[in-house]
């Protein structure tokens, strides 16, 4: 097996309205690169459920991926933590293997 | 205006806006596929942009024209002052109570384009201009809505995020918004093209276009039915107010309408744009510029609330406002 | 009956069948989007519903229509006895044999709407309420599938699943179920507006119905063609079951149909809907209802090989059995 | 970098006409909300191939996403596991890092 | 030829196109969902290719079919080299200069249906056995294309990519490619049925064809904007070669269609079909059998610049060089 | 709670039109499946942005999300390295942990 080091996997659950300034905030903190899906249903005690076939989109989640070093992981955390407060996004950060980790 | 009133509720349209409401009343699993819901809704917009520019291209310029953009711009900026003032006094905070009034001095496209269609079946038939005058009450209405939430909500986050996004700033956002883009750009093209190019294009445009507005309706019931329901943040105060404003707003763009010398039909439709709230264009604008406000309030009342309203009640009331005015 | 025949083989709207049955065979790339085909069903079932009504508001209710009710929700509930009898005797255990059960019992709304079309164009004209007698069919089926599959399939899960619900439980979810709504609503608003006010929207629903009914045929054949070749659980006896049940289930409909008193045509339509199979509907309210149950078989059956065999061979053959009774 | 704990990523894979009863059990387990995700099309030894792009909609899936405490997980993980089996779905736990866990 | 140029630039269909291509560069947020835009193509090709079959059905085999077919392809599979040759001396890269070299040999089905459209517009009416060459001129480019790469670029994984294929290799991609099946397979449809089973799905398919066109410009005029102003692989010389190459290739084609016997309409038709270049079909194609390639590249060049050259400037011209030597 | 095993979550990022050579190497590593989730929206620093609304799906990307037992995740890795490289994909393992580990 190629050689492999251990990278950051973000994943940032926000408005999909939003997504600008997430993505602004990403090439800011250096991270090589992010990947946006879209959540299709969700729900939660404080808010009730939404379904993106609420066609005003005024509900509607992405989630956005991003593979970064654990610096620039952190330098994104910490620029993005008050939007976490705000906005009610959710960041979670957890530890993979990557092949060729100089990328990022 | 009678006629007006049965007209309507016996309207495919509006029958298929019911159908939809009580489906989500029952909690069936319908529902429309987003894509193709968006899909309808930038049809209806290129629709009714096209045959309004097509129109102005035959007709030219009315003396109405003007007067018309002038009191639509006016009320899109003022009524926020009005609709902020009251919900401050039911003790809405300041930052939401300037998003709610920032999506009543917008408009609705469907609310207009079913007035338009309700009306031309009872023998009211507005002018053309109307889709250009409704483009353009659009935005103004955002710059009060933040303007209010910034000045006595004694956050600058309305400024900074505004400003702060790529592309530029609050009035880049207001510009380019699609559908101002959308309709602005059909109307030209309508204008431009007139209505012998315009013929080959009809049976997608004209033929179609009824049918279409009902199948959305369709989706825009069990839409403003899941909202209404669903929302944890909804008060009887707020659905009182959600209901009072059409109605005045309505008559206050009735009675300016009728000021300004526009005609029975256009001082109706302008009623309808006062008294119709956005759910599409100012959502957007009001989470990235106004991202503390929550949408599920501004959206229960404008959706689940004011357009049933203005839908059932609203149109035909309108209706006969202009008649007794005009 | 042979023009029947003929007119059904050079058919636009089977002829894109085999097509998209073509193409999947060929391994081609080609797919229809997913929320498009989603449309163009939701388009299809408010059509027929909107037409079915707006015919009643004319002609006024028939003496046929209870007894093609009662016939039709008869065989919806007797059918699935039948199938699941012979499914046990070819070895399918009981959880499945009750869930394809309830699949043939119920109908396949495009088979219907093909079979309107094909005769309609061959001079054989059925009755708008047809389309009513449809939806009635669509779920009293899924109630004998699953009480056959708990009462011999050692479970209660198809018990609690139901009941388990969110919405409450299995009466709940037949009364309505997406397909249900639409195609009652639809009627219902037909029925209202009638005639006079269907005009501006029939270019939609009329005017394109025909079209559309070609793409989701297509559709329907590269569907139809990959459930038939990538399921692995098809044995040949399921095939050859598949092909037995609409013969038979068709031919007691057809039967039905005439000592019950409908005409030629009605008669022939109530046995296309007594062989078709649900690939819908009841496939979703088996997920819930009885989760053991194998999707992938009854699909197999009721899409890979009843619906072909029903566009192409049924069709005709209850138009000529229905001529012969007549 | 503003503090971080260690939460729960849970992730199941199943029928998204099941979704409802999935739902139901995260809502019992007082887990603070989930995020679902339609799945395009997947495979596997034992059924074959399938995509969403099968109209029924029979084969469709997704993947319902929720953060949580571990007690939390736990308590979801128990409840589900019946449905593991019976009903083909699959459930991971991995380990996440996120910013203001009182949250979950 | 002037009323050719007049009536293009003043048509929806090209205005349409116009507008899309403002608004990206205007930075709006407009987008069309593209399960929708993929919805559309699907519905052009098969209405082209149900028109062109129902034709033929008519007027039966014209003398010029063969010469047309033969034509189209041997351009398809010829202009590849002469591409290659420009790119390499322009220094990009074999591997490039390949993929690039196949989306010129092959065509853009918009383009050809927008020259179809505009040509019928100002009296110059091509046949309908066009639509079977464009089907025919789609793929042989991919061949040659993946040729020249794998012999000038060092790299074997053209060959390897290509046959390791689930399904295998790339004949079968050539020939069950999505577009060239719904094209030759509604051809086939069309011809079977000819016009008197067509009647009942023209106004689908021939009513709403230039309404539902414009749309699709309007999508495709913002995705070549943002396809040109986003890539950050276009230089000067490129964009260079990108407005040459249609204007060599489409004289080319315009001669050879004059020389083979065609008429002046199908003569600017092949000009037209030689001219565009793929940005569908064969980009996936090259992703799959030439991946080391940078598709950014080549889309920029065929949808950012080639595209809109020739609906502006090319489809006029190539008319024009068509009554030249016609 | 039942018994819970670590298994490896692969996740790998691939241009949507290359993803039948992703999963022919899934199915000959013995993995015994997969799910496919599609990417609406990316960039990065080297080629820019791309959205999923561009009808020509040229730059479509999907998510592929696969399983596994560390033997067969390590036996995909190897197979699909050079793709890394040669095709620009991203392949990120983490460990999770999952109840009847048996399957995979
Ligand atoms: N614990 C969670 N795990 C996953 N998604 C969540 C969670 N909490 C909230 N969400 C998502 O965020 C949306 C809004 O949540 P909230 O801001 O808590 O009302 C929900 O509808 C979900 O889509
Ligand atoms: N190991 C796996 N990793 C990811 N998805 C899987 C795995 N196994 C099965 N799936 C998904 O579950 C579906 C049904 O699998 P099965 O129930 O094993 O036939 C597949 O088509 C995949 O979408
Ligand atoms: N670090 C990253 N994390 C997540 N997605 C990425 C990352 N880098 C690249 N991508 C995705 O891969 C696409 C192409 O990236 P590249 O090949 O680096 O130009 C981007 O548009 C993203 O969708
Ligand atoms: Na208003
Ligand atoms: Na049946
Ligand atoms: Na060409």
């Amino acid at each position: 097996m190629p050689d492999t080091v251990t990278r950051k996997r973000l994943e940032i659950l926000a408005d999909t309205a939003l997504l600008p300034r997430v993505v602004e905030m990403i090439e800011r903190s250096g991270i090589s690169g992010y990947s946006i899906v879209r959540v299709a249903a969700g729900g939660s005690r404080a808010s009730g459920k939404w379904s993106s076939d609420d066609f005003t989109g005024a509900s509607a989640k992405s989630i956005v991926i991003a593979l970064a070093s654990a610096e620039k992981a952190e330098a994104l955390t910490t620029e993005i933590a008050p939007l976490l407060t705000s906005q009610g996004f959710l960041l979670t950060i957890g530890d993979v293997e990557v092949v060729r980790g100089e990328r990022f | 205006m009678e006629s007006t009133a049965m007209q309507t509720l016996t309207s495919p349209v509006v029958l298929f806006f019911v159908l939809g409401f009580l489906a989500a009343v029952v909690r069936s699993d319908l529902s429309i596929p987003e894509q193709f819901a968006k899909a309808m809704s930038i049809y209806l917009m290129i629709a009714i942009g096209l045959k309004g520019g097509v129109e102005i291209a035959q007709t030219g310029l009315d003396a109405q024209v003007l007067s018309a953009a002038a009191a639509g711009i006016g009320l899109s900026f003022l009524i926020p002052f009005a609709v902020f003032a009251v919900l401050r006094a039911v003790s809405t905070d300041a930052i939401n109570a300037g998003a709610i009034a920032a999506h009543y001095g917008s408009v609705s496209v469907v609310t207009f384009v079913t007035a338009v269609e309700l009306y031309r079946s009872s023998g009211l038939d507005s002018d053309g201009f109307m889709v250009g005058v409704m483009a353009l009450m659009e935005t103004p209405a955002i710059i009060t809505g933040l303007l209010l939430a910034r000045r006595f909500g004694g956050s600058d986050t309305a400024n900074t995020a505004a400003t702060s996004r790529p592309g530029g700033g609050l009035a880049h956002e207001v510009l380019t918004n699609a559908s101002v883009i959308l309709l602005l750009g059909a109307f030209a093209v309508g204008w431009i093209i007139g209505p012998a190019a315009y013929e080959p294009v009809s049976p997608l445009f004209t033929g179609l276009f009824k049918g279409v507005l009902c199948v959305f309706l369709l989706d825009m019931g069990l839409v403003a039915a899941r909202r209404l329901f669903e929302t944890r943040a909804l008060t009887a105060k707020l659905v009182a107010v959600a209901i009072g404003f059409p109605i005045v707003n309505g008559a206050i763009g009735v009675a300016i309408g009728t000021l300004v010398g526009l005609n029975v039909a256009n001082s109706a439709v302008l009623g309808v744009l006062a008294a119709s709230a956005s759910y599409i264009a100012v959502p957007a604008a009001m989470r990235l510029s106004l991202p503390e406000a929550n949408p599920g309030v501004s959206l229960a009342m404008s959706l689940g609330v004011t357009f049933p309203f203005n839908i059932v009640v609203g149109i035909p009331l309108f209706a006969a406002m202009a008649n007794m005015l005009g």
